[in-house]
């Protein structure tokens, strides 16, 4: 156990993956000399020298070439700074990356994870704000995690690269810098997949993933002391996506509100929300959403707040939500 | 040398005679969907994937058939896939638009403007690694140059001395445009010169220009040169897609054409050299036969099993 | 009223457009003087000259320069001639086209009309034949139609042009040369949003949009003959969507099947379905959602018809949905 | 002509007195998020923008307080931008890296790199059917030159022969990465060749270099000549963003820098003329002065409504 930040565990996997698969490379705009904008991606060029490389702002390049390395039995690791900046150039993850296996049956495939974060922080602009898992999700051929603990910034990552498929880690910046954690960093490579249960719970369901799972966390505990047991489900994995877990417990509770940062409309709180209810559990309520509402996301961070959901929005959904009667 | 030349023609009788049969399929029925010929276009494949190792890697585009057989993919499982049958390279899943035959080192179509460029340069950045130090060899059309991810392909080749060829093939459309509307500078080698690579437009039509270039190109990037352009100047002969009117064609250019085809220009060359016009016609009817043959084998193969339709989407 | 095909409704569309508005101008990829892969532009160029013209094949470009030209006043209909090449300039439409008018707080918008087209169609592969409306569709500051008949074919254009937003208008090219039929072409601009009721029932509500319809009114028609009577709602119109329709059709009928050509997982069906159970609607069966099973699209026709939904896998689906009893 | 010199010291000034405010802003709390300064580069603004019409369009980078600046937006609704005041010139919505203020001519900041190019041939194409005839300037870095989008937006614009002007900051560094790593063909201005329209490599860090070759290059625009490329040489002075460790600087790299910038050489060249250091003094003076008041100012204004969030999504 070695007591590291979010950001320090995706550091630590980093080296872990560059020392056991010497297929790896990892690369991106400035993850090599300079070690990344975050300070994620460092010492991997000092310690691999030209299997950590800087690249230039290209996208289409960055994550083509990733697809065209990963094909020929490399693993390149690459990152894409903000999710946002994954819109230049999605082609190559959507038609190129998701299509090699499926398409050769099997004879071509493209082992590449790409590593990118995402969300709002204090001030970001709109173009620097999105969470844009749910477009990835809509693409079959693709795997897609979003750790929010420094175990599984770690866990998730070795996980992703020993995937023979195209894997997205969608980080949040604003969990890099956060406190240290004991994390497991010699365990075996953990299996894709699964639900976290953090907080058991009778009365509500409560899905999330992301940084909104401390959100979520600190809601359930101000919602305890308010005699709402909370049971709080955190899927990393949102492919594959764990249907069984909150299906179970969505059952058990009787009611199920779902909570991330994207939007709203379309995002994968809908999948979830049409899961559960598409499996017919019997709900003592309609079940919920929390997300930002349909908006683009303004800088001031006074705006933002009013948008980007956080534990007091949760509390009192999920209040009314349990005081809610049946359909 | 004749030798050679004569191999050149059975090379691009073979993709011609493969092409006309597609076409014919297409027509009635077999083949269903998009398909784009390369017909005219002959020369290029043949005289670059000559000079290519096993270990190489080549992305092509959805005008890829003449590549694909040029690098020894063979015609059999080619008309397979371009008819979706279960023995087809992809078992009928790429189709003729969008197939890859990894074990003979063809490394796919592609049926985005652009997209395998920066593809092609993780294949020669692999190579690095993985101790093959292969090239890979990039192929799209003039068109494809207004597209933003060759831009980034050329530079990232270029910046890192990838062992990669570009290869643009120039046949003077997008589609039904011409590209001289769309460039103002139309000497589209000329634009090797923003990543500091170096650029030739050559004759696409001579399979030996071809070879020449391309073997150049391959030197420089094996010896760590990093990245060429070769502009190999062609026509299609046929529309873009099966289908295509050719409304845009002006009076008498394919007549213009139709004289510089690398065909028919070798054969005339052949001839010139004493070559017997039997002999050439012998050629033909050899390749003719060939794709018949590979052509009626296909079609009495089974279709693909609905039944796997959704295997091998993921490990 | 003309007879028009789907096709040539668009077409119509285009040349009143250019006739009444002044600052329209229609770009893409050979729509100038070739009039279009399908045809669809034809007669522009001559007519109107200068104003209509083909591009490079650089997407960022066209997109681009759309939002910039919307930004000054004029309104671009620009073609993007497979949704799937979207992919690669998909910057230029959610990071900016998207967020014109709300970050500058309405001093500039952004009035341009993306014309597309997608789907399957027999022989198209896997890079050719994807259904991306839910990727729109999950972007704020976005409108997006999806037309299936040529009367709509017409109106949706007119209407997407004069909006003062961005507009995407999804067509489908297997559509275009569909059978001829009388459209009303001298009519008032139509409102944006609306639900159609393509046929009223009364045993289970099948909504749906695009291509599809055609094929769940087939189905619904076979499903009369067997007694199933179906309500079908098309939503040409995906943003704004017409929810209230949807519930109250749903909250009558009892039951819900959502069919659309994309895939499942992150549909735009979870949407309809999430809001109908977040509504609290009381259904008699679990709601179902028919659409492409989450796999990439193979070439041959034989293998794409095992996956694309048709009129028979509607009929089996529903006619199962109306035995199904209550959660 | 000192007269103009003068000016442009005082414009120079000015940014840099709002930057270095920025600065304190951003450390004391008022301003809040990612910020990216633009000193150092200040003459490239004031040369430009100087040159340009009301009708003209101007469309900057997250690096764009300069040119906003420079376009004449006032510095307090830009303060007020910046620290989300309901006065800023987006209510705060686009804040220190995405604003626009098309008031003044200043078609906003973009915060996607290269994304601003194609936007601004847009703008230009309208100008030809307005009337205005406008010319759009699209700013970017050197990091942007190997954006897809840029290169895409350089082609259209060539094709079309489009009244652009490019204007490249060559600030030698794309965050923390120096461009000289990331091509090989290290004069950018060449690239102009590739599209076949003029490009120039110039001294960034004088006012009256920018002024001149933007005001040729704007010729050639509004005479239909089309765009042109202009690399303006120039350095940041400090980090990519407030709180880089800038660990990327060689030794010696910032003195060096230091000697080349802008105000202080053309402080140097007015002393050098004749012109007293006390009025240059008085200058500097007087550009902290306004923009100490504007701050302060913006600062003491209300801040944006969040009960106004979820306005202006659309029409
Ligand atoms: C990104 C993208 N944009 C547009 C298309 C549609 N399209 C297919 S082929 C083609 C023309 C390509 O022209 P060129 O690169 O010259 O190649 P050629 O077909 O002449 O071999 C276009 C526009 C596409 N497939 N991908
Ligand atoms: C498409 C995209 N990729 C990456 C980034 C992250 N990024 C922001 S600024 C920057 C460096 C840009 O360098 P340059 O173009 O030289 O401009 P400068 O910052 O030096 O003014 C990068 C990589 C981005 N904003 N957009
Ligand atoms: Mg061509
Ligand atoms: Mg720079």
């Amino acid at each position: 156990m070695r007591d590291l930040t979010y950001g320090e565990a995706v550091n630590a996997a980093l080296h872990r993956l560059m020392e056991e698969l010497p297929e790896t490379l990892v690369y991106g705009e400035d993850v090599g000399v300079p070690g990344g904008v975050f300070g994620v991606t460092r010492g991997l060029r000092k310690q691999y020298g030209e299997r950590a490389f800087d690249t230039p702002i290209s996208e289409s390049a960055i994550l083509g070439s990733a697809v065209g390395a990963a094909m020929m039995g490399r693993r390149p690791i690459v990152e894409i700074m903000w999710a946002d900046f994954s819109l230049v150039a999605l082609d190559q993850i959507v038609n190129q990356a998701a299509n090699v296996r499926y398409v050769s049956g099997g004879r071509l495939t493209a082992p590449l994870t790409i590593r990118t974060q995402q969300g709002n922080a204090p001030g970001a602009c709109a173009q620097h704000s999105q969470c844009l898992e749910a477009l990835f999700l809509h693409v079959p051929g693709l795997r897609v995690c979003m750790p929010s603990t420094p175990q599984d910034a770690y866990d998730l990552l070795v996980t992703a690269v020993h995937c023979d498929d195209p894997v997205l880690v969608v980080e949040n910046r604003t969990l890099y810098f956060g406190r240290k954690e004991p994390v497991r960093t010699d365990g075996p490579v953990q299996p894709m997949g699964g639900a976290r249960t953090r907080r058991a719970g009778s009365d509500v369901t409560v899905v999330t993933w992301g940084a909104m799972t401390h959100q979520v966390l600190e809601a359930a505990e101000a919602l305890a002391r308010e005699g709402v047991d909370a049971e709080v489900l955190e899927t990393p994995w949102l492919n594959p996506f764990d249907t069984e877990t909150v299906i179970e417990s969505a059952g058990r509770t009787g009611r199920l509100a779902v909570v991330h940062e994207a939007n709203v409309t379309g995002g994968f709180g809908a999948e979830v929300v049409a899961r559960v209810a598409g499996a017919g559990v019997p709900l003592a309520a309609p079940p919920i959403r929390i997300g930002t509402p349909d908006v683009r996301m303004p800088a001031a961070p006074v705006l933002a707040q009013a948008l980007v959901p956080d534990a007091a929005r949760v509390i009192e959904e999920v209040k009314r939500l349990t005081k809610a009667g049946a359909p | 040398m004749s030798e050679r030349r004569l191999a050149d023609l059975l090379a691009m009788w073979r993709i011609r005679a493969f092409e006309e049969k597609v076409r014919d399929l297409r027509a009635e029925g077999p083949i269903v969907g998009s398909v784009h010929l390369c017909i005219g276009q002959e020369a290029i494949p043949v005289g670059a994937c000559g000079e290519l190792e096993p270990h190489d890697a080549l992305f092509a585009t959805y005008r890829g058939h003449g590549w694909a057989l040029a690098r020894g993919v063979p015609a059999r499982p080619l008309f397979a896939e371009l008819m979706g049958r279960a023995s087809g390279v992809n078992g009928g899943r790429g189709g003729s638009a969008y197939f890859t035959a990894a074990d003979h080192g063809f490394h796919g179509e592609n049926s985005i403007v652009g997209a395998g460029a920066p593809i092609a340069c993780g294949a020669a950045l692999a190579g690095r690694f993985d101790g093959s130090h292969r090239v890979a060899v990039s192929v799209f059309g003039d068109g494809a140059m207004n597209q933003g991810a060759v831009h980034e392909a050329m530079n990232f080749a270029a910046a890192f001395s990838l062992p990669v060829v570009f290869v643009c093939e120039n046949n003077r459309y997008s589609e039904l445009t011409p590209i001289a509307d769309m460039v103002r500078a139309p000497r589209l080698a000329d634009r090797a010169a923003a990543y500091g690579i170096p650029g030739h437009r050559i004759d696409g039509n001579d399979a030996e220009a071809v070879r020449f270039h391309v073997r150049d190109a391959l030197e420089v990037a094996r010896e760590g040169g990093g990245p060429t352009l070769l502009e190999c100047m062609t026509e299609r002969l046929v529309g873009h897609y099966i289908g295509d009117a050719e409304t845009y064609r002006r009076p008498g250019e394919l007549e213009r054409v139709r004289r510089r085809e690398p065909i028919a220009r070798l054969r005339e060359g052949l001839l010139a050299d004493g070559v017997p016009a039997a002999d050439l016609d012998a050629v033909e009817r050899r390749a003719r036969a060939e794709m018949a043959a590979a052509a009626e084998a296909a079609l009495a193969e089974p279709p693909a099993d609905p039944a796997t339709a959704r295997e091998h989407l993921y490990a």
